[in-house]
């Protein structure tokens, strides 16, 4: 099987330790994959919010490249690029009219045969847990470790197809493999604020706090994420948060892909845990003890 | 990998051999090369007979229904993907038993019109194999026993193909034009009943056209008796039928059934959402109903 | 051979005594509407009319039946076939079937034989659907009247099952 | 608060909404799981329910000049716990889009509005997100050129902001799309 | 030779002044077969009938049309005056020229050339009738009820109390039903179990009835006063008859701990040889074997065999086939809640102070775990503060069913006024969507929870709970205030719709009766026969059918009983013998006939040769069971199955008598 | 009548076809319908496609028709009328396959002619003929077929389905043709053997013109055609193998539809059926086929032929032996239809070759 990859926009940017981590752990697990020959941007929250038929064909070009190109999955690691990507996919599954029109519009055929994978699903599904377990070289049973699943991984159910929405544990199963201790809180699911980072930052501060503060009283020493937007609003925040609220938080926020590195004895560099905001030295040091 | 052919007689040989089934039916070389007919085979030796090409014309299932070929019990049939759609509905109205059958189903590319073989044709396009290849949803077959690939590549469709385009061309016309229309084919009728028989799905012991207290259909050969037995055996096959256009191929005066088949399917799936063949187990959509269904036409 | 037999209306006519022109075929030039009713629900409908003396035109003829269930399409064939020039089939509203589903059967059975119908060039206005409950007489009377001023507007038609 | 409804104009609207949405309006019996979940209600003029039930009566000017339709971040929480399964966070797309073809400002919510807009023009010429660029347009945009300022150096030390931009090559299709869709 | 009388009514001047009768005879008589064709001023009076009656027996008529008023009207009459002389009173066809012709037109001519026409219509008709004999059935006189809950109770103690014998299966170890498990009813507030007690132990003491529980339905075949039933009684390990109900082998058994119990919804724990409840009926115990250390461990463990006084436990005890012949059946099989699981944001099953209403009202019995005292499942303590959250899975296309399930407005009012009666300066919230109190003294009840008991109701719904120091915090929307709240409660009682018992569409299928999409059982007609199912001599009752609550639940189980009561009146079962009747020479066997049969009457018939070869499969008409609708013949291909009375031939004579 | 032989330019055929369909003749010949051929009215000489080898379906129904009414009924007072159908019987109504509508005019006094028809076709006439005139003398049958004229024209390649030199015609024979035409010289050479035919010639001064009477010798002789197996064998297997399991065999894969029949220029099997209401109806006869399971299903329910098989072999039995031993004639002209229009591929020549050689080798 030909295995896409579809970085978008953050992990060539923002969340550049994403797909720094994210490329370690997949030569780790001898899974082979190719960028999307000249994707583009799949027009994030903004295209839907303002232009429903372009937010389809946005996406739609990168889903017709790679299905030009021979490949039957795509991995899409930014859950808002895979939230996307899937609902492009179920519009023109749907809108046999849209479908043709954003075809003829790229002039190219497009049968809408792609698989979408986003991080989560790629692990357990594609490279599976047999495989991540066994390469695990230095579990991290000292860790205890929140994840934070955000919107876009789950929801909406009809169109993700993955993971229950309400109360999902895929990620706490991939945490489980490294051997570090999943911690069970109550806001996996509710909402960081997303795309309105920039625009309302107070929303989202209010937001993410009420997010981070939870983590922190369940006794968890770090927040695992699978999106680059969830990641932003954890990480780079997370300093002003702990000023508006004027309480301590010091919650490194690592990437999924970065903590199965970690697991499979990768260092913190090529990891480029180094990346974040938020110090994340505490549970490194607690890890070499 | 296995060819085609040598797939297809191994497959019946292991079958007859090991008396999981007592007749195998498939096709084998007919009167010209350009021909092909069907073969009934029950002893392993002779399997080598069977073979598969384009110019497979026949619904094999048809057999399914004959008392002769009934007798065998345990009977391996040789379909297409188009046919076996006839099997799968035989099953679903307790014809058949599943477990009577051996389906051995093979990946069809496309079948060329026997009017064109007869004059010559012998390659797969576009433009000489029949409407119902055109849309052809089940290349392979959806229930089989063992599956025979194709060796060969399918044929390409060019520009914007639609099948049985003189439906929609009816379906614009006045019904004036319509009755016009339709008057004329059915007068070619000569009522030798071959579409029936060819069906697979008119199993009936007794056609209502036989039925004489009373006389559902008029026996005439004429404008009105031809309509009649026409209509009911459109409405007969109304969600049934499953489109291998045995009926047309067999017409010996050309009369265009299978857009009146191929309508009634459409009509159905718009109305019902029903297609027929394609689950053994899926009630017929005129053997159930919904209180939702469609219900405009009612004052 | 089944076929064979002689029917015996076809006797019968050979022994008739006398004239039957009296039942008005020969004078009569409005067209013949012929309505197949359910018993339990449009036939009482019918009755209600009477009981309650509203008056509709004279060119329905009604068969009465158990339940639309009953009422197979072909008999609307044999119907025109017999020279009707309309058809009607009525029966009981959904959900109110006496019988609990034989309107649903028969409601798909029409909807798909409608549809054959006008494609083989039936003009389908004279094929006349509805649902009469046995309180509704003035709806009975409103469909008939409708119907019958519907059918004589329509030109004679020359459809495949109107050849005589 | 008073309305008076006018008919055609409810009609219009919410046969617009409806026909964008592929949805009907009626669907929602306004049990309020969708508000009573959203995670930024608490900063909306009117809860999602109600901006359904507005636009079912036609209200387009409250309804397009709301906050509420500029603060739902689409995160689908109301989509996915709605027991009749309609889609509110599509109403609010649709919304939005309606919006914005009428050329309404929003008056309250206006940075929501320029970030999303300059961030299709962002893809529209580059066909990927050039974050500084997107930034500083946003930023000169909208006059918060010293919001979060503090940020920036620390990324920039530490790689998240590139200072240069990575097209799409084929340009000119996107541009084509921009054009057949838009 | 057809020999018709024809018969033309006058009814005074109703008929004869519209229509010119003198003619419609005249007519009538050059008619094919007509022997005779007279008028007469009243045919339904005694002379009228009395010239019928004469004419058949002088002219040896083999059939008779009357043109007069509506069949509705006098067919019965004059069908009985016919049998008087010996004719099949199938052979009397009446045409309609009063309702449909005289009353409704006004053209004389026009309208004696319809009666003409409706008269020669008939004629064709009844040269065509068969004989038709009335199908006559035996009837066994015993009933079966299937479900012990309290429309099952009421059920077979009114087929019981009028003398008919009653067999009564229950599934479970005790009969009793969810009823049994309430605390107390709306709204009236009596004590459940005080009013349930008293009519299981009727049941049980009653002469005419045999109970069978911790049974199951296994077979049913036949049809209306003839069905064989099978029952499976399912091996208790108790011999019934010596024990005593002492409990000593339940005190004695070691799994005291290990088991959930089901009548307390998992609140508390029970043993493996247990009785349900203390008021159980019987009361037996039952070894439940897939907890039982004897069977687990090879035969070790015998604590309870060695307490047990009169020594009546069997370890060895099968399960055992019962076969019964009953006349009638009663489908009271009840319902179930739907899975809370369901709902991932109100954490049931994750926080355990999410509660279903029925665990609730175990808390609040004074037979349930915690005696009547309200406390919290998570560390016992009292909670003051309760959230209910209605139409959890009801009205809910998307996750649960769409339908209402029309008990939890009042119950959870119920329990929001049972909690404040119970812990003072407690406080319940509410979420609902609508309030629906129909009954009586139901709004009554309602209001007075909010004004007199204090509960707050906020019309929304909660979106999600989270668990935050203790708290249940719950997040939810008022949508009167277009308020989004969060309520910190201490405990939140999940208001669960209501669907069919699992396993009752195995029982439908069993017993050929249909049932609707979500599974419960459909009536024969929802308005006019809601007591009958579709399938003849099979009736309804309680929750199967749909949501309802209690007094629904025991009226319709006294609407069976009082239908089979009077079914079993009469010696004999009586269909008319207008039914569907099967060619089996061409019927080909696609049973079209039997999908489109609400009346599960056509059953597949092995047709064979003599040495007992299966030549083919036909359909087959159950007398007892086919309603005459003609549904069949109409969905036959080959025209195999006919509709006496209705033949396809008189349908086509009649529209051939019309030839223009 | 003593043979008279002629030859005619291709011109002058034209001529004369277009004139016989002016002197209120109805001519009828293969015409293109439908992507293929059938017999028709012509109105003009170039409607005629007389390239073809045969046209699907056979003229026998201007001699049989689909349906025929033998006499109508009415009821009016008292009295019945009985109308005798017999009258119009040379003219009886007739659906073409071609001309799209039913033909009652029939035209009075005018000749039918069948023009381009092949020499088996022309054949299967005078064969039908004598089974109409056994014991009784059906008048329906005889009234057209004296008032059917038939040109034919020989054959040049016959394709793999003929065998009508086995079914002891050829492709050149004059066996039922009024006029048998022969390409060659300036167009045609015409063998004309019945005085129809040289009605039709000396129909008019002009017509008459047209043909160039020559000698016996100056007609092209016919090819010696070699019939590839021997029908009397194929006769001679029949005669001793009744219960062979041949038959039973080869035709599992016959579905029955009895296009062979329909197709077939001398099947003949009709069907009485009555038509009509109280007031009003008809007698008729309708083309029937031996290979239909109720064929000969009995009251009792019993079926002598049950299988396809048994309808089979009684479709070669009254072809190849029943009626040759009574007429000395094969109810069969080996034009192939049968073959040609099977839509399971039953080839009627292979069967007949492989009974000959059956019955050469001796097997069973």
């Amino acid at each position: 099987m030909k295995l896409a990859y579809y970085p978008g926009c953050s992990l060539k940017g923002t969340s550049f330790e994403y797909e720094t981590s994210l490329l370690k752990i997949l030569e780790a697990l001898n899974i082979e994959v190719q960028e999307i020959p000249d994707w583009n941007c799949c027009g994030a929250s903004a295209a839907h919010s303002l232009n429903h038929n372009l937010s389809v064909a946005l996406p739609a070009r990168n889903l017709a490249i790679a299905e030009n190109n021979g490949f039957e999955e795509v991995l899409a690691p930014c859950a808002a690029c895979s939230s996307r990507l899937k609902t492009a996919k179920h519009e023109m599954g749907s809108d046999d009219i849209l479908k043709k029109r954003i075809s003829d519009s790229l002039e190219m055929p497009y049968k809408n045969s792609l698989n979408i994978s986003n991080m989560l699903e790629f692990l357990l599904n594609i490279a599976g847990k047999e495989k991540i377990k066994s390469l695990v070289k230095k579990p991290l049973s000292s860790l205890k470790v929140a994840s934070y699943y955000g919107c876009l991984l789950v929801r909406p159910p009809k169109v993700m197809k993955f993971d229950d929405p309400d109360k999902p544990v895929s990620m706490d199963e991939l945490v489980a493999l490294t051997g570090a201790v999943p911690v069970d809180y109550s806001y996996k699911t509710e909402c960081c604020g997303a795309i309105n980072s920039l625009s309302k930052p107070d929303v989202v501060m209010a937001l993410t706090g009420k997010i981070l503060y939870d983590i922190k009283e369940h006794g968890a020493d770090l927040v695992v994420v699978a999106c680059p937007l969830c990641h932003s609003n954890l990480d780079v925040r997370q300093r002003e948060i702990e000023r508006k609220y004027a309480e301590r938080i010091g919650l490194p926020v690592l990437f999924i892909t970065e903590l199965l590195g970690l697991a499979f004895g990768f260092s913190p560099e090529e990891l480029a845990i180094g990346g974040h905001m938020v110090n994340a030295d505490k549970i490194l040091q607690k890890l070499s003890n | 990998m296995e060819k085609m052919n040598d797939k297809l007689q191994n497959t019946a040989k292991e079958l007859l051999e090991s008396k999981e089934v007592n007749l195998i039916i498939g096709f084998a070389k007919g009167s010209n090369p350009l021909r092909m007919r069907s073969v009934f085979i029950t002893d392993p030796k002779d399997a080598y007979k069977i073979s598969f090409n384009a110019h497979c014309v026949q619904d094999l299932a048809v057999f399914l229904k004959k008392p002769e070929v009934k007798k065998f019990g345990k009977i391996g049939i040789v379909v297409k993907g188009c046919d076996e759609k006839a099997v799968n509905t035989l099953i679903q109205e307790y014809q058949l038993s599943r477990d009577n059958i051996k389906i051995i189903g093979v990946e069809c590319r496309g079948a060329i019109k026997q009017n064109l073989a007869d004059r010559g044709e012998d390659s797969v396009k576009q433009s000489t194999v029949y409407d119902k290849c055109l849309a052809c949803e089940v290349h392979t077959p959806l229930l089989y026993d063992y599956l025979v690939e194709s060796d060969e590549p399918a044929f390409e469709i060019t520009g914007d193909v639609k099948p049985y385009a003189k439906i929609e061309e009816l379906d614009a016309m006045s019904v004036e034009d319509r009755n016009m229309f339709w008057q004329k084919e059915f007068e070619k009728c000569i009522k030798c009943y071959a579409c029936r028989q060819a069906c697979p799905l008119c199993y009936c012991t007794r056609c209502i056209v036989e039925k004489n207290t009373p006389q559902w259909i008029e026996t005439n050969i004429e404008e009105t008796g031809n309509a009649q037995w026409n209509m009911i055996r459109a409405y007969h096959l109304s969600g049934r039928c499953i489109g291998c256009g045995e009926c047309e191929r067999a017409c010996p005066v050309n009369i265009p059934l299978m857009l009146v088949n191929e309508k009634m399917a459409r009509d159905v799936f718009e109305k019902f959402g029903y297609k027929s063949g394609l689950d053994i187990n899926a009630k017929p959509v005129f053997g159930t109903f919904d209180a939702n269904d469609f219900n405009e036409f009612i004052k | 051979m089944e076929n064979n037999r002689v029917e015996e209306d076809d006797k019968n006519a050979q022994n008739d005594k006398g004239n039957l022109s009296g039942s008005g075929s020969a004078k009569e030039k409005e067209p013949r509407i012929i309505a197949f009713v359910c018993n339990w629900c449009t036939y009482n409908g019918a009755d209600l009319a009477g009981t309650s003396r509203m008056k509709y035109a004279e060119n329905v003829r009604v068969i009465k039946l158990p339940c639309t269930g009953r009422i197979d399409p072909l008999f609307v064939v044999e119907a025109f076939k017999k020279g009707a020039k309309g058809v009607l089939v009525s029966g009981c509203h959904p959900g109110d079937c006496h019988y609990t589903s034989g309107n649903y059967h028969s409601r798909r059975k029409y909807t798909a034989f409608r549809d054959l119908l006008s494609y083989f060039g039936v003009d389908t206005n004279r094929v006349e659907f509805s649902w009469i409950s046995a309180s509704e007489g003035n709806k009975w009377v409103s469909v008939i009247n409708d119907f019958t001023n519907k059918i004589k507007s329509l030109p004679d038609s020359s459809d495949i099952f109107s050849k005589q | 608060m008073k309305t008076v409804i006018n008919e055609q104009e409810r009609r219009n609207f919410a046969s617009e909404v409806e026909s964008k949405l592929h949805d009907k309006l009626a669907k929602c019996y306004q049990c309020g799981k969708c508000s009573a979940g959203c995670p930024v209600n608490f900063e909306m003029d009117y809860t999602p329910n109600q901006i359904i039930k507005m636009t079912e009566l036609g209200m387009a000017d409250r309804v397009l000049n709301s906050k509420t339709i500029w603060l739902c971040v689409s995160c689908n929480t109301c989509s996915t716990r709605c027991p009749k399964g309609f889609e509110v966070a599509g109403i609010m797309d649709v919304l939005r889009e309606v919006a914005a073809k009428r050329g309404i400002e929003s008056k309250t919510e206006k940075e929501v509005q320029t970030f999303h807009e300059v961030f299709l023009d962002n893809v529209k010429s580059n066909g990927r997100i050039f974050e500084l660029e997107l930034v500083g347009k946003y930023k000169l945009k909208t006059k918060h050129l010293f919001r979060d300022m503090f940020l920036a150096p620390k990324m920039i030390e530490k790689g998240k902001l590139k200072m240069h931009s990575d097209k799409v090559s084929n340009i000119n299709q996107i541009a084509k799309i921009f054009k057949d869709f838009e | 030779m057809a020999r018709i009388g024809v018969f033309v009514c006058w009814c005074g001047s109703n008929i004869a002044g519209t229509v010119d009768v003198k003619r419609v005879a005249e007519e009538a008589a050059k008619i094919p077969g007509v022997v005779e064709a007279v008028d007469y001023k009243y045919m339904c009076s005694d002379p009228g009938q009395n010239t019928l009656r004469k004419m058949i027996k002088d002219k040896n008529l083999t059939g008779v049309v009357l043109a007069a008023c509506s069949p509705h009207m006098h067919e019965n009459t004059f069908r009985k005056a016919a049998v008087k002389e010996g004719l099949n009173p199938y052979f009397i066809e009446i045409a309609n020229i009063r309702e449909q012709v005289s009353w409704v037109h006004e053209d004389k001519e026009k309208a004696t050339a319809k009666a003409i026409d409706l008269l020669k219509m008939m004629v064709e008709k009844v040269k065509r009738n068969k004989p038709i004999e009335d199908v006559r059935v035996p009837l066994t006189k015993k009933a079966l009820v299937v479900g012990g809950g309290i429309s099952g109770i009421q059920a077979a103690l009114d087929i019981a109390n009028g003398g008919v014998e009653v067999i009564l299966v229950e599934k479970e170890p005790s009969i009793g039903g969810k009823m049994i498990q309430l605390d107390e009813t709306f709204p009236t507030l009596d004590c459940s179990s005080c009013i349930m007690t008293p009519k299981m132990v009727e049941v049980y003491q009653h002469p005419n009835i045999k109970l069978y529980t911790y049974s199951e339905l296994e077979d049913v075949s036949g049809y209306i006063g003839n069905f064989n039933v099978k029952i499976k009684k399912k091996a208790r390990s108790i011999v019934e008859k010596d024990c005593t109900g002492c409990g000593d082998c339940w005190n004695a058994c070691p799994m005291h701990k290990n088991v959930k119990s089901e009548f307390n919804v998992n609140l508390s724990e029970r043993t493996a040889i247990y009785v349900p409840f203390p008021q159980a009926v019987p009361l037996i115990p039952v070894i439940d074997r897939s907890v039982c250390l004897h069977y687990k461990k090879g035969g070790k463990c015998q604590k309870c065999y060695d307490a047990c006084g009169p020594k009546c436990i069997d370890f060895d005890l099968q399960d055992e086939i019962i076969e019964e012949k009953v006349g009638a059946i009663v489908a009271a099989t009840g319902y179930d809640l739907m899975e809370n699981s369901l709902y991932g944001e109100y954490g049931y099953g994750q926080f355990k102070d999410v509660i279903s209403g029925l665990q609730f009202e175990r808390l609040l019995s004074a037979s349930g775990p915690t005696e009547g005292v309200v406390k919290r499942p998570s560390d016992g303590k009292t909670p003051e503060t309760i959230v209910f959250i209605q139409c959890v899975g009801s009205r809910d296309p998307e996750k649960g069913v769409p339908y209402c399930s029309k008990v939890c407005c009042m119950y959870t009012a119920k329990h929001a006024k049972l909690f404040a009666h119970k812990v003072h300066g407690s406080q319940s919230y509410v979420f609902y969507i609508d309030i629906r109190a129909t009954s009586k003294g139901y709004e009554e009840f309602v209001r007075s929870t909010m004004e007199n008991d204090g509960a707050i109701y906020l019309r929304g719904r909660v979106s999600k709970i989270y668990e935050d120091n203790g708290k249940l915090i719950v997040k939810g929307a008022d949508t009167l205030s277009g308020n989004q709240v969060e309520i910190a409660a201490d405990m939140v009682v999940l208001a669960t719709g209501v669907i069919p018992k699992k396993g009752s569409d195995k029982i439908a299928q069993m017993l050929g009766i249909s049932y609707d999409k979500y599974g419960f059982y459909t009536e024969s007609h929802p308005k006019l026969r809601p007591a009958e199912s579709s399938t003849a001599g099979i009736y309804l009752a309680g929750m199967a059918q749909g949501p309802r609550d209690i007094p629904e639940s025991v009226v319709s189980g006294s609407a069976a009983a009082s239908k089979i009561l009077g079914l079993f009146s009469k010696s004999e079962y009586e269909v008319e013998g207008t039914i569907a009747s099967v060619n089996k020479t061409t019927c080909v066997g696609c049973f079209y006939c039997k999908r489109v049969c609400a009346y599960s009457a056509i059953s597949k018939e092995e047709v064979k040769d003599r040495n007992g070869n299966v030549l083919k499969v036909v359909a087959n008409v159950n007398s007892g069971l086919c309603a005459g609708c003609g549904a069949c013949v109409n969905a036959c291909f080959s025209k195999s199955i006919d509709l006496k009375g209705y033949l396809d031939e008189q349908i086509f004579a009649e529209i051939k008598s019309l030839a223009v | 009548m003593e043979e008279k032989y002629y030859e005619i330019s291709s011109d002058n055929i034209e001529k004369f076809i277009n004139n016989l369909v002016e002197q209120n003749n109805e001519v009828i010949a293969p015409k293109d319908k439908d992507s293929d051929t059938f017999y028709d009215k012509i109105t003009n000489f170039k409607d005629a496609d007389l390239n073809i080898l045969l046209p699907k379906l056979s003229f026998k129904e201007y001699l049989l028709p689909k349906t025929e009414t033998l006499f109508e009924y009415s009821i009016s007072g008292s009295s019945i009328n009985i109308l005798d159908s017999l009258e119009n019987a040379g003219a009886a109504r007739i659906i073409n396959n071609g001309s799209g509508g039913s033909d009652n005019s029939g035209k009075k006094g005018g000749k039918k002619i069948i023009f381009g028809s092949r020499p088996c076709d022309a054949g299967a006439g005078p064969i039908m003929e004598k089974v109409f005139n056994w014991d009784y003398k059906d008048e329906f049958f005889n009234e057209k077929f004296k008032n059917l004229y038939i040109i034919s024209i020989a054959c040049v390649q016959p394709d793999n389905y003929c065998f009508c030199t086995e079914a002891q015609l050829s492709p050149e024979s004059s066996y039922g043709s009024d006029i048998l035409l022969k390409k060659g010289g300036s167009g045609y050479y015409a063998k004309v053997t019945t005085e129809k035919g040289l009605e039709l010639i000396n129909s008019s001064s002009e017509n008459s013109s047209l043909f160039k009477e020559i000698s016996k010798e100056a007609f092209p002789a016919d090819k010696d055609w070699k019939a590839a197996f021997d029908i009397k064998k194929t006769q001679g297997f029949l005669d001793k193998n009744f219960t062979s399991n041949y038959f039973q065999e080869k035709f599992l894969s016959c579905i029955g539809c009895g296009i062979c029949t329909y197709t077939c220029p001398t099947c003949h099997c009709f069907d009485i059926q009555d038509e009509g209401t109280n007031e009003k109806g008809r007698r008729i006869r309708n083309w029937d086929s031996c290979q239909f399971g109720i064929f000969t299903l009995h009251t009792s329910g019993h079926n002598p032929r049950v299988t396809q098989g048994d309808r089979y072999r009684q479709r070669l039995m009254h072809k190849f032996k029943i009626y040759n031993e009574k007429f000395n004639k094969y109810l069969c002209v080996g034009c192939g239809r049968c073959s040609r229009n099977c839509p399971e591929d039953i080839d009627l020549k292979e069967i007949t070759s492989e009974l000959s050689l059956m019955e050469n080798s001796g097997e069973v």
